[in-house]
């Protein structure tokens, strides 16, 4: 009797001695150079959120990769040390879930052995995928991945291969702040937020950071949610001058309407999720007047912009309709990543990382980009303005 | 000394309608009574409220326990079950997709103990306990000679060995009163035969007292020292099984007027 | 007597357990098993842990439980906010420990009222509570809210996931052959008989209820601090269901289906992420079909048992002589 | 006061939503049992038929609506006919797993076909706001709400009046009883289906037009939502439902309306338990005890 117990706990010791002794081995084994550029092609990984909750936006981002990648084979491909190689696109979806990207990534990066990954579309797949990046030693670009921490470590360091090409939250929800406080000379502002990304919690903590004015009321919706009228009626009582809204179009369009129909004309001030021709569909010409947004992809500084008027234009031909934000910043990505290769003359993933660390003043569709130290992107900021659903002015912010 | 379960103007109703009136009954140590009535008399209901299932509406029940008498009004179904009332129902309330050795040890639930760690960690006591606990299990099915059948899973039994497992199920609770619903409806009089012998021979070896609901008047007659007649909610009367058989009040209600 | 039969069995898994444990650590260094497969297999064994604990409640103790997600989020969310503040590994085996204790006290605060209720009426409530604490969790301060933690230091490699998922599962199975995983088999099977036998329902049920969540705060703790990253959007009611799914797909009530089930929904998803938006419909598609073809799951209610293996090894001995 | 009003009247605008779903709910869970999921995904075929009829057929808002409350029946019952009819004597909780199923093939079906986009509804009624004592109601709202209240009144009377009405009541309190004394069950529980379904059909369209914005995943939260308003109502009934409705849309009102609009979906949840514990089977739901 004695004997059965004692086998078992000798047992489970003997099992977690040598889980002991094996971990060590298994992680000591992997020291790579990262993953070098072999054959014809240039591989890049797509982690993206194809299905599930942003899977709307994931797809938006695809065509603008797919689009850019097309483009740059139909030109022979990418010029790695003087030979033109062509860019070979591995897209896998990963749900819109933290584990999914995290074995999305782990397979790119171990068996589809590829150079550098454009990816995810949202901060919490993002950040689940470093680590097997970080080891494997390969790029990731985020297109859209906006949480001020998510190209640091957790002691405030810079992720080594983890970049970004969008702003993130301080910086836009600070311009918001100015933008209220200062051109539109409002000072008692109600928020309304996204409460189910990190998106519009982040964009509404840091306008409230740094709004100078006062924050009158901060409310929040979920992605999903259809009806805001409650919040709407509540804030038309409290005498505002201004509403700031980060969030994505579906959501904010909603807002604008009801608003609108409710009788509240205060200007409203939201994000560049906002920034697709869908809101104006949904909130309804009539109603998008008196809307702002910030972004990088302005349509009346696009038109000063040769890459953005190509872009728009290539897009339209394509799918039918107006280029929306995310498609122009995944395409910004992918061409990012070009250049990363053509200046580092490699498409070695590790020089690849070098080379996304060291863009400066890259022409892109969403403006001139360069890449901080923090492996943040630095571009210029506007603030579009719509009335009657047409885009009738932007201001630069600096 | 006072009766072991006494039962003082008893009433249950349903909304508008009364299941049990006024119903007064006692029983005593060692003894095995009858409860019989037409159908829908209430009978079942009275074994409801008085395990519990169902709460009464007025009156009293009475249980002389270890420590005094308590009372078991309004005592959840499993309490007074640990006290030491056991029961079978009228339509088999086995647990089917379990084996019979099983059901046998969840009936001995409250007779042991094996705490969380011990049995999660398989420390030495578990087996004890455990093996100890089976060893009783298995010389109560063998009384009823059910030995062979340990690992089969009760919904695969014949109709008869379900009711004796039921039986023996209540048993392993090692309980004071032995509540039987109908334990002979559905079978044929052999096996009614069986059961007979089966309920003596529990009565004489475990030293119980035995309340049985039947409509078999041969069982009853045969095995009852006293029975209780139950007509509309009410009781029409009680007595030995000859006196029943000549009470008029009883013919009446079982053959109707005419009689 | 018991005792001698029950020690070759323990031995047998005991070998079973090792076994598989170096069968992996081989081929992890031979290099047959690369991260991708090694993060597919910790997502499979924290997958299993969820799903044990379920079919346990739901299985076993006959509970329809729709809020395993927010169990699991108490457990990751106490892992993730301990090591991040101390990264050393005493903390990650006390932050399981204190996710446990938590996850406890939540079952308790969740499953003493609700449990009075049943079937889909107790599912719906617990998938409320389930909510409840998610959406507690994405308006706190310390939790980072919708944001969620990220960089939380790895503790969790697989040889740890390897060994919860053996250490929960010996607890639920040997739980499930004692005395209480009896009492609960009798509420399953019937509450007003398994009340007449003295058995206390509303207790075992609970006891069926915080044992299922504590072991998903384990897993919750696993996934937090193996994939470095959690948001509260990862326990939501889809994730509940996700785990539902693996129950009923590999048998309510069968614990080596819970195994089987959440084996092959690895690896399919794993081969889906090739598919982008058609992903979810085959995988919709699959879904069906098996319920359709095989509605009581792959394994049914049958277990794999040495027990049973030898059994019937004797019994064919015993026919030839 | 005149806030309290406009808050009352959005709260009845968006609890008419929700009981509009409601009611496919508590029918189909009535007669078989079943948590419909894909309930909400029904609603989102609804609005798409909507909006592509409207949009390439040019069909006005009245044909739009009707069609779609066909289509949808039609949906419906080819739903049950391959999901759920070969389940019928399987495991409650194989069916429910099925029913998810469904509801994932739908939304993501869609997303594959159809793009995950959101996008405008046609504005084929122009929404005016009508403005009684400074409280604003606009056409389109009174129209849900009147909708909602017609058709509860509606599947009441086929319920109560008609003789598939009375097969329904049959199946649902006993199918095989219900069989016994010659009723289709099979038909019945299409019927159920189909007029369950229409409903759905006709809310999508309304609701469509009401917000302007369809998408394939537009179903998960409402049809959740829904569904809790058919059990806080105790599920099977129709009146429940409604009541349900409008009970939750009342409260994620006022539970936005004092600011905390974070934990709005928190605190119908715990409305939702709260209700349970008292009311075990809803508000007008029967709490059938088992007979011993």
């Amino acid at each position: 009797m004695k004997k059965s117990t004692i086998k078992r706990i000798t047992g489970f010791a003997a099992i977690a001695m040598s889980a002991a002794i094996f971990a060590g081995c298994t992680t000591a084994k992997t020291t790579t150079q990262g993953n070098d550029q072999t054959g014809n092609t240039v591989k890049i990984g797509v982690n993206m959120e194809l299905s599930g909750a942003a899977g709307g936006y994931g797809n938006q981002m695809k065509q603008g990769i797919q689009m850019a990648t097309k483009e740059i084979n139909s030109k022979g491909g990418v010029n790695v040390n003087g030979k033109k190689k062509k860019i070979k696109l591995i897209i896998k979806d990963d749900k819109t879930s933290t584990s999914t990207s995290a074995s999305v990534a782990a397979q790119l990066v171990n068996n589809d052995k590829v150079n550098a990954i454009i990816g995810t579309a949202t901060t919490n797949a993002g950040t689940a995928a470093i680590p097997n990046e970080t080891k494997a030693k390969v790029p990731a670009l985020s297109p859209s991945a906006t949480d001020p921490n998510f190209t640091l470590q957790k002691d405030g360091k810079v992720q080594p291969y983890v970049f970004r090409a969008c702003y993130q939250n301080n910086f836009q929800g600070g311009t918001g702040a100015k933008f209220i406080y200062n051109n539109l000379k409002a000072k008692r502002v109600a928020v309304l937020g996204d409460n189910s990304t990190d998106y519009g919690t982040g964009l509404s903590k840091s306008f409230k950071r740094q709004f100078k004015g006062k924050v009158v009321d901060t409310q929040y919706f979920s992605a999903g949610d259809k009806d805001f009228n409650a919040i709407l009626t509540d804030f038309k009582n409290k005498k505002i001058d201004a509403i700031y809204a980060p969030g994505y179009y579906s959501e904010i369009g909603l807002i604008i309407k009801q608003a609108r129909q409710i009788g509240l004309n205060v200007p409203i001030v939201g994000s560049d999720g906002m920034a697709d021709a869908k809101l104006v569909q949904i909130a309804g010409a009539k109603n998008a007047s008196n809307i702002y947004y910030t972004t990088p992809f302005s349509q009346t500084v696009a038109k000063q912009n040769p890459v953005a008027v190509k872009f728009m234009n290539a897009y339209k031909a394509r799918y039918h309709t107006d280029a929306p934000t995310f498609s122009a910043l995944a395409y910004d990505s992918t061409y990012m990543i070009k250049q990363a290769i053509e200046n580092e003359k490699s498409a070695n993933s590790v020089k690849i990382t070098k080379g996304l660390a060291n863009i400066k003043d890259f022409n892109g569709v969403t403006g001139k980009i360069s890449i901080d130290g923090k492996h943040d992107a630095n571009k210029p900021i506007a603030v579009e303005h719509l009335n009657n659903g047409k885009v009738v002015g932007s201001t630069q912010i600096k | 000394m006072t009766s072991l379960l006494n039962v003082e103007d008893l009433v249950k109703n349903f909304g508008g309608l009364t299941a049990v009136s006024d119903v007064n009954m006692h029983l005593d140590d060692d003894e095995l009574v009858a409860l019989i009535g037409p159908n829908g008399a209430g009978k079942t209901t009275l074994f409801n409220l008085l395990t519990g299932v169902i709460v009464p509406s007025s009156g009293s029940i009475t249980f002389r326990g270890t420590d005094g008498t308590i009372s078991l009004n309004g005592m959840k179904a499993y309490k007074i079950a640990n006290l030491g009332m056991a029961r079978t129902f009228q339509n088999i309330r086995l647990f089917k997709e379990l084996s019979v050795l099983d059901n046998v040890l969840i009936a001995m639930t409250a007779h042991y103990k094996e705490d969380f760690f011990q049995s999660v960690f398989r420390l030495p006591r578990f087996y004890k306990t455990e093996s100890q606990i089976r060893k009783e299990a298995i010389e109560l099915l063998k009384i009823f000679e059910l030995q062979n059948d340990l690992d089969k899973l009760a919904k695969n039994l014949p109709y008869g060995i379900q009711r004796r497992l039921e039986i023996v199920r209540g048993l392993a609770m090692k309980p004071k009163v032995l509540f039987l619903d109908e334990p002979a409806a559905g079978m044929n009089p052999e096996e009614t035969a069986d059961l007979t012998r089966l309920i003596r021979q529990v009565q004489r070896d475990f030293h119980i007292t035995v309340l049985l609901i039947e409509h078999d008047m041969s069982l009853v007659m045969n095995l009852a020292s006293r029975i209780y007649v139950l007509d509309h909610g009410s009781l029409l009367a009680e007595g030995t099984p000859t006196e029943i058989q000549q009470n008029k009040a009883v013919i009446k209600a079982y053959l109707g007027e005419e009689a | 007597m018991i005792l001698k039969a029950n020690w070759k069995y323990n031995l047998c898994w005991l070998i079973l357990m090792v076994a598989g444990f170096y069968l992996m650590n081989t081929l992890i260094l031979v290099g047959i098993i690369n991260s991708f497969l090694e993060n597919m297999m910790v997502t499979i064994g924290i997958n299993i842990i969820l799903a044990v604990g379920l079919n346990l409640v739901i299985g076993f103790a006959g509970q329809f439980s729709l809020g395993h997600a927010g169990f699991m989020a108490v457990g990751a969310y106490a892992t993730a906010i301990m090591i991040s503040k101390t990264p050393t590994a005493g903390t990650f085996y006390i932050s399981i420990i204190v996710g446990v204790i938590v996850a406890i006290i939540a079952a308790l605060v969740v499953g003493i009222p609700t449990l009075r209720l049943r079937g889909d009426y107790l599912a719906i409530a617990t998938m409320g509570a389930a909510e409840i604490i998610r959406i507690i969790i994405n308006n706190l301060k310390i939790t980072n809210g919708p944001s969620g933690m990220f960089n939380i230091p790895q503790f969790a490699t697989w040889p740890v996931v390897y060994i919860m998922v053996c250490v929960t599962t010996i607890i639920i199975v040997n739980f499930i052959h004692s005395r209480g995983g009896r009492a609960a088999l009798a509420v399953r099977e019937d509450e007003i008989a398994a009340e007449s036998m003295g058995i206390n329902v509303f207790k075992w049920k609970l006891a069926a209820f915080v044992l299922g969540a504590a072991t998903a705060a384990v897993a919750g703790s696993m996934q937090a601090s193996y994939l470095q990253t959690i948001a509260p959007s990862n326990f939501n009611i889809m994730e509940s269901i996700a785990i539902l799914i693996i129950v009923v797909l590999g048998g309510v009530g069968s614990i080596t289906g819970s195994f089987v089930a959440a084996g092959i929904l690895g690896v399919v998803d794993a081969a889906l992420q090739n598919f982008g938006a058609l992903r979810m419909v085959i995988y919709a598609l699959v879904l069906i079909l098996i319920m359709i073809f095989k509605p009581s799951g792959i394994m049914g209610a049958t277990e794999l048992s040495f027990k049973r293996l030898f059994n019937r090894k004797n019994k064919k001995v015993g026919a030839k002589s | 006061m005149t806030t309290l009003f406009q808050q009352l009247i959005n709260g009845l605008s968006l609890g008419s939503i929700y009981a509009l779903l409601a009611l496919g709910y508590t029918m189909v869970y009535g007669i078989i049992k079943l948590i419909n999921f894909a309930h909400g995904d029904i609603y989102m075929l609804g609005a798409f038929w909507g909006y592509y009829t409207i949009n390439y057929w040019h069909f006005n808002f009245i044909f739009a609506l009707l069609s779609a409350m066909v289509v949808c029946a039609a949906s419906g019952v080819i739903i049950e006919y391959f999901a759920y009819r070969p389940l019928r004597h399987a495991p409650r909780i194989t069916a429910l797993i099925t029913a998810i199923g469904v509801s994932y093939f739908l939304e993501n079906g869609m997303s594959y076909l159809y793009g995950a986009d959101t996008r405008d509804f046609p504005q084929v009624i122009k929404q005016v706001n009508y403005n009684l004592w400074g409280v604003r109601v606009s056409n389109i709202q009174i129209l849900i709400l009147v909708t909602a209240c017609l058709l509860m009144i509606l599947l009441q009377l086929i319920i109560k009046k008609t003789k598939m009405g009375r097969a329904m009541r049959a199946v649902s309190v006993d199918p095989d009883a219900a069989e016994l004394v010659g009723i289709n069950i099979n038909q019945t529980i299409s019927f159920t289906f189909a007029l369950g379904s229409s409903m759905a059909g006709a809310a999508g369209v309304l609701i469509g037009l009401y917000y302007n914005s369809i998408d394939p995943l537009m179903g998960m939260t409402p049809g959740i939502k829904a569904f809790v308003a058919a059990v806080v109502g105790g599920i099977g009934s129709v009146p429940g439902a409604s009541l349900g409705g409008f009970l939750i849309g009342l409260l994620e009102t006022a539970v936005q309306s004092i600011g905390l609009s974070a934990y709005k979906d928190a605190a119908v949840y715990l409305v939702l338990i709260i209700i349970l514990l008292v009311l075990p089977s809803g508000i007008f739901g029967k709490n059938v005890k088992e007979k011993v």
